[in-house]
C-alpha cells in the first residue's frame, strides 16, 4: 500500500492545458499515473496529452464521466483557491494543490470549505506525492525514487528531492513521498501525515523535512513521541542559519516574535527521540541507526 | 510586508476604529507646525513617534511626549538623528498625547495551527505581547474568528468579559475588535495590532470628563503574496527602508535576502536554499544571502542572480546549488557561462547541478573550467575553502568582462 | 416587498451588473422626450413598458416597441390608459430596444428547503419560468450558492455551461450570476431574477458587430423582516400601487390583508387568524380579512384593529377570536368595549375569547351585552349567521358614537 | 420520555432581563421547568425572578457553571442571530428561538453555522415545546397540555394552543408539543420532527398542523408515507381561503406562483392517509377513527 496516491488513484488535472499542466501532467502519465481527466474551463470536448486525456469544463462533469477520485491544481494563484473549491464540490476526496503565491486569507476559507465538505488538501504551494512504483502526482521528479518501506512527509520541494535521492541512493526506498508546502495555511499537516503513515502497514520508517516557521514540526514531534516510539525515524531542518523576520522565500519559513526557529524545533524532535541530520546527505545512516533494515 | 505605524492608522480609520488624529512629518520645523496645530486643537501634551518597521522604538528613544510647540520641534530633532536598530529615522507621527487611564492588548492573526485567524486580547497592554506570553500566559484570551464570518459580535463580547472591558466600553469594544478583523479581510492583513488599544480621558462638548476606548499604536502585516490585489497598499511599501537590492530582487522575482558572510549561495527552491546556506555555515564559512531562483529558472534569471550576489563586496566565493526537477540543468549551466562571460568582478566558483539534464550541464560546466561538486556537502566545503583562499589572496577583477 | 422593474435595475447596476440604459416616465409626453433621448443615443428601436408590481404585463399590452418618438408617445398613451390585473398604471419605463439574439432565465431565490440561496438558470429565457418548470423542468438548471461564501466561480461556470453559455459569454455569465446572488445578499432580497438575460447584438465603437449578455427585465423582492435595516429600500415602496388601509395597518403593526367577504375577524396569530377565515368560509360566510393583532396585545391595538376592520363598507359582522398565552383576555375585551363606544358604524360582533383571564374577559363582556361563543366553530356559524341577518335589514349607524 | 425538552432539560434564557424573556421565564419556573442560568451581557452576576437564577454575561459561561444544555432566546431581531451563533458556539445542544421578525438572510447564515456545530435549533419565530408534566419552554401557555402519549407539531402558535386545548379537552394528552415556527428559514421542519417522534416510545400518535407556504408539510407527508404506517395521526392546514402572493402574517406563510396552496398541503397528507380536520376542534374524533385509544 501507500498513502494519498495509489494504483486507486484516478486523477484529473485542473488546468491540464496550461504551460506548467501539461508539462507535469505528461511525467505524470510517464510515470504511470493514472490521468482519466483534464479540466480547463471552455476546452471540454479537447483531447490532450497527444489524445490520451479527455478535458471537461467543469470538475463535476470529469468525475461524472470518469471517476476521478483525486486532484491534482496548476491553475494560476488568482484562480487556485475557487479550483480546489470546485475539486472538493464535485466530491474529489484528494486534492493536491501546487500553485504558488495563493492569499493566504483565500486558503484560509478554503480550508474550511474542504473540511466541510470531508475532503483533503495538500498544500497548496507544495511539489505534490509520489508512492514509487504507483503513481506520482505533482512535480516531484520521479527518477529520485525507489520502491521501498520510508514515508517522507516535507514542506519543501527540492530539498526533499534532495533527502529522497541520498535515501535512493542509499538503499532506502519510499513507500510515499509527501511533500505538504511551504505555505502557512496549508490543508494537511505534517501531524495529518504522520497519522496517515502510522496507519499504513507498508511504511516502516518515517522521515521528516521541516523547516522555520510555526510550530508544526513540534507538534508532530509530541504526536510522534507518543505513538510512533517503534519506528524508526529521522528528521532535517532547514533554515538553522536563518535571520528572524525575514520570509525566506516560503510564505510560512519566517521566525517572528522569536518563535518557529530550527534550534526550538530540532529540540523538539530530539526530544521526542527522533534524531535530526546536520545535512540531507545524512538521514539514511540516521535511520539504519535507529534500526532501520531497508 | 510590513507598514507604517501611520498607515497602519489608516487602515483602521477606514474601518470606522477610533483612532486620535496625528500627521506625518519629514522635518523638526514641520514637527513644530503640526505640534501648533495638535494644541491648537485642544491636545494639553503632544507626542512625537519615529516611524520605523522595526520594534523597540520607545527604548531607543524613537517616543517623546511635549509640553509644547518648542519641545516638540527638539523632540523631533532629536529623533530624526537617531538610528533604530540600524534603520535611520526620516518620519515622524505627530499628534495629541492620550491621557491613559488603562492600557489593553489587541491582536488578530493568521493562526497556523488552527488554520483561522485568531483574536488576542488582554489587559495587559502596552507591553510587548510575546513578554506577556512568556511571564503570564493566562492573561492573554484568545478565540478563533469564524473563517466566513468573520469576528462574530458573541465572540467580541467574551473577549470584553474576559479582559475587563465590559460595562461602559462593552459596545465599543465590540466595534474596536470586530474592526481589526475587518481590517484583516479587507486588506489582507497577516497580523492587525493595536498595542495599547486605551481607555483614555476626554472632554465631552459639554465639558464633562468622558472616557472612551482609542486605538493608541497599530501593528499591521500584509500578506504579500495577496498584495496583487491591493494596488493602494503595495503603494504603502516604504522604499526608504528598503535595501535597493532587495527591491532589484522583487523586480526580478528572485527570493533574496542579503546576510553578512562572505560566501554568495544560488540555489533552486527555498528549503534547499535555506539548507546551502545552513551547510556553508556547518562546513565554517558564513553564507552571504539567501537567493532562490524558484523553479523553471532561465538562463537570463540565472544572471540576473549572479548581478544580485556580485553587488556585495562581501562576496568572495559563490556556491550554485541546483536540484533539477522543473529547472534544467544544462539552462542554468549556460546562464553561469553567459554570467561570468560579462561579470565586473572574477570571484571562485562552485558549482553542484543534479537532476534534470544534469549530465548535460557537467559537459558544459567541464568545457568551460567551472569547479563543481557532486554531493551537497562536498559543494560547502569547497565553496568555503575557496572562499578562504580568496580571502588571503585578495578579491579580483575580472579580466574576461566587457564592462 | 416587491419593487417595481426599474428601481431592481438600479440594484443590479449597483453590483455592476449589464443593465441597458432607461428612463422612468409619468406621462406620454415624458415618454416622447426619453425616446427622443434614447435614439439620439443611437437606439434603433425603443421600448415603453409598464411599471406595475403584477405579472403578465405583457400579454395585457403593457410593452410596446417603437421606431420613432411619436411611437413611443402614442404606445406610452395606450399604457397609461390600462389597468393590469385592477392596478392603473402610472409610471413607465423607456430605453432603448435591445437586439435579442437569445433569451435566458436566471434567477436566485431563497430556498426553504434546502434553506440556501438556489440559484437557477435556464435557455428558454423570456418565458415564465414556472411554466418552464411545468413544461420543461428539466431545462431549469438549479445549485445552491454557499450560505457564506455566495455563490462560487465555479458554480457560476457550471450553470453557465449547463445552459449553454461557455465560450465568449463564459466570463460574462460568470460576473451576472454572482453579480445576482451579491444583489440578493446586499439588498437583503428573497428573489432576484433576471428574465430575460440575453445576448444582444451591439455595434461596437469601431463599428464591428458585437454580441454580449445584458439584463432585460429584473424582478427583486425584498424581505420585509431585513427592511429594518434598509431604510433606501423602504422608500421604494411604491405607495401608489398601496391601498391606504395597508399602510394604516402597517403604521399600527397590524397584519391585515383586504379580501372580499361581509365578515370582519380579528384574531391573535396568524394561524388562527387565517384558520378563523377559513371557519368563517366553511359556515357559509366569506371573511372581509386577515387581521392578526400579535402577540400581547393592549386595548389601543384593538381599537385600531376595529377601525380597519370597520372602515371596509362591506362588512356586515365582526368576528373577535382570541386565545390568550401572552395576550390577556381582559386586555382585549376592554379594548373593544372602548372601541365600540366610540365607532362610527354599529355592526353586529360576536365574540370568543379563551385562554389568559378569559373568565374577567367573559364578564366585561356580558356586562356590556357582547354575543359571545365558547368554541370556535360556534363563533364562526354565529358570525355568518348575523352578517346574513344584517344583510337583509341594512347597515345601522351608532347612537352611541360620539363622531 | 419525550422529545427536545423534558426532565433532563438545563434550561438558559437568553435575554432573560428584558419584559418578554422575564416574563416567560417565570411561567416556565412555574411550570417545572429547570432554568439553570440566565444572559444578558453586562448583568452577569446579578440574580434574577426572585433570586432563583443567576444571570451571566456570556452563554459559555453559564454552560460552564450550570451544565447548561438547552437555551431559549428571546432577544430581539437585531441581536437575535447572534445569540444563536453565541449558544451553538458555547455547546448547547437544543436552541429555540422565540424572536420575530428575523431577516431570512441571517437565518440562513446562522442555520448553516448551528449545522456545522451539530446543535438542533428550533424555530425562529416559534412557540416552543411543552412535554406536559415534564418542561415547557417558550411561550406555549401550559394550561392548555395535559400529559399524555401525542406529540404536536406545528408552525403556528395560537392556533396550536387551539388545536392542544381540543386534544386536552377530549381527553388527549400530549407527549411533546413543538412549534417549529412560521419563517421560511427554521431550524427544525415538521420532518425533522416526525423523524423525533417517530423514534420516541412514549409517543404513540402524531399530530401535524401546517398552513399555506412553502412545501414542508407534503415532505413530511412523504415521509409519513412511508415510514409512520402504524401509526395514528391527525392533521390541520390553516389557509384555505388565503389569496395569493400575499403574506399571511407569518413570514413563510405565502402561496407563490400557485405553489404552496392548502389545497396541495391536503391533498398530499390524504394521499399518505392522514386525515385532515376542517377544524382544529375535530382533530381529536380523527384521531381517534384512525385508531388512537389514549
Amino acid at each position: 500500500m501507500s498513502i494519498l496516491v495509489g494504483r486507486e488513484t484516478r486523477l484529473v488535472v485542473q488546468g491540464i492545458t496550461g504551460r506548467e499542466g501539461e508539462f507535469h501532467s505528461r511525467a505524470m502519465l510517464d510515470y504511470g499515473t493514472r490521468i482519466v481527466a483534464g479540466v480547463t474551463p471552455n476546452k471540454g470536448g479537447q483531447q490532450t496529452l497527444d489524445g490520451r486525456v479527455p478535458v471537461f469544463d467543469t470538475v463535476a462533469e470529469a468525475v461524472r464521466e470518469t471517476g476521478a477520485n483525486t486532484s491534482c491544481i496548476y491553475v494560476p494563484a488568482a484562480g487556485a483557491p475557487d479550483a480546489i473549491l470546485e475539486a472538493a464540490g464535485a466530491g474529489i476526496e484528494t486534492i493536491f494543490c501546487i500553485t504558488e503565491g495563493i492569499p493566504a486569507l483565500d486558503m484560509l476559507r478554503a480550508v474550511a470549505v474542504v473540511q466541510a465538505a470531508g475532503a483533503r488538501l495538500i498544500g497548496p504551494n507544495c511539489p505534490g506525492a509520489t508512492s514509487p512504483g504507483r503513481a506520482k502526482v505533482g512535480i516531484i521528479p520521479g527518477s529520485v525514487h525507489r520502491e521501498g518501506g520510508a514515508g517522507v512527509v516535507s514542506r519543501s520541494g527540492t530539498l526533499t528531492y534532495e533527502a529522497v535521492q541520498a535515501m535512493t541512493d542509499a538503499g532506502i526506498g519510499q513507500s510515499t513521498c509527501v511533500g505538504i508546502g511551504g505555505d502557512p495555511i496549508i490543508g494537511t499537516t505534517f501531524l495529518d501525515v504522520l497519522k496517515l503513515f502510522a496507519a499504513d502497514p507498508e511504511t516502516d520508517a518515517i522521515v521528516l523535512i521541516g523547516e522555520i516557521g510555526g510550530s508544526a514540526e513540534e507538534e508532530a514531534a509530541a504526536w510522534a513521541a507518543e505513538h510512533l516510539r517503534g519506528v524508526p525515524m529521522a528528521a532535517f531542518i532547514a533554515g538553522r542559519t536563518a535571520p528572524e523576520g525575514r520570509r525566506m522565500g516560503h510564505a510560512g519559513a519566517i521566525i517572528s516574535g522569536g518563535s518557529g526557529t530550527a534550534a526550538d524545533k530540532i529540540a523538539a524532535l530530539e526530544a521526542a527521540g527522533i534524531r535530526v541530520a546536520g545535512s540531507p546527505t545524512e538521514i539514511p545512516a540516521i535511520l539504519r541507526a535507529a534500526g532501520y533494515r531497508a | 510586508m510590513k507598514i507604517q505605524e501611520a498607515d497602519a492608522k489608516s487602515l483602521l480609520l477606514a474601518q470606522g476604529l477610533p483612532v486620535p488624529a496625528w500627521e506625518v512629518v519629514r522635518s523638526a520645523p514641520e514637527a513644530r507646525a503640526a505640534a501648533e496645530r495638535a494644541f491648537a486643537a485642544g491636545a494639553s501634551l503632544v507626542v512625537v513617534k519615529a516611524q520605523v518597521l522595526v520594534g523597540g522604538r520607545g527604548k531607543a528613544g524613537g517616543v517623546k511626549v511635549a509640553a509644547d510647540a518648542g519641545a516638540a520641534e527638539a523632540a523631533a530633532k532629536a529623533i530624526l538623528a537617531l538610528e533604530i536598530k540600524g534603520i535611520p529615522v526620516r518620519k515622524l507621527l505627530v499628534g495629541p498625547a492620550a491621557d491613559i487611564a488603562r492600557e489593553y492588548y489587541l491582536g488578530a492573526i493568521l493562526d497556523r495551527v488552527s488554520r483561522r485567524i485568531v483574536v488576542m486580547a488582554s489587559a495587559e497592554g502596552g507591553v510587548e505581547i510575546e513578554e506577556v506570553a512568556k511571564v503570564n500566559p493566562g492573561a492573554i484570551h484568545r478565540l478563533e474568528a469564524h473563517p466566513h464570518l468573520g469576528l462574530l459580535d458573541w465572540q467580541a463580547r467574551q473577549l470584553a468579559f474576559a479582559v475587563g472591558l465590559g460595562g461602559p466600553h462593552l459596545r465599543d469594544f465590540v466595534q474596536v475588535a470586530k474592526g481589526l478583523v475587518a481590517t484583516m479581510l479587507a486588506n489582507d492583513a497577516d497580523l492587525v495590532e493595536v498595542n495599547p488599544l486605551a481607555i483614555v480621558r476626554e472632554t465631552a462638548a459639554d465639558g464633562s470628563p468622558v472616557e472612551r476606548l482609542a486605538c493608541l499604536d497599530a501593528k499591521i502585516t500584509l500578506d504579500d503574496s495577496a498584495l496583487f490585489r491591493h494596488p493602494a497598499l503595495e503603494a504603502l511599501r516604504d522604499l526608504d527602508e528598503e535595501d535597493p537590492v532587495d527591491r532589484q530582487a522583487r523586480d526580478e522575482g528572485i527570493n533574496f535576502i542579503k546576510l553578512d558572510g562572505s560566501i554568495g549561495c544560488m540555489v533552486n527552491g527555498a528549503g534547499l536554499a535555506m539548507t546551502t546556506m545552513d551547510l556553508v555555515k556547518r562546513a565554517g564559512g558564513e553564507p552571504a544571502n539567501f537567493l532562490d531562483i524558484g523553479g523553471g529558472a532561465r538562463a537570463d534569471k540565472v544572471a540576473a542572480a549572479m548581478r544580485l550576489i556580485l553587488a556585495d563586496p562581501q562576496v568572495t566565493a559563490i556556491l550554485v546549488n541546483i536540484f533539477g526537477g522543473i529547472t534544467r540543468g544544462d539552462e542554468v549551466a549556460r546562464g553561469l557561462i553567459e554570467a561570468r562571460a560579462v561579470q565586473a568582478r572574477d570571484v571562485p566558483m562552485v558549482v553542484r547541478i543534479v537532476g534534470t539534464n544534469a549530465e548535460e550541464a557537467a559537459a558544459l560546466l567541464e568545457a568551460n573550467h567551472f569547479a563543481t561538486a557532486s554531493s551537497l556537502d562536498d559543494a560547502a566545503a569547497k565553496a568555503v575553502a575557496a572562499a578562504g583562499a580568496a580571502a588571503r589572496t585578495g578579491p579580483l577583477t575580472n579580466p574576461a568582462a566587457d564592462r
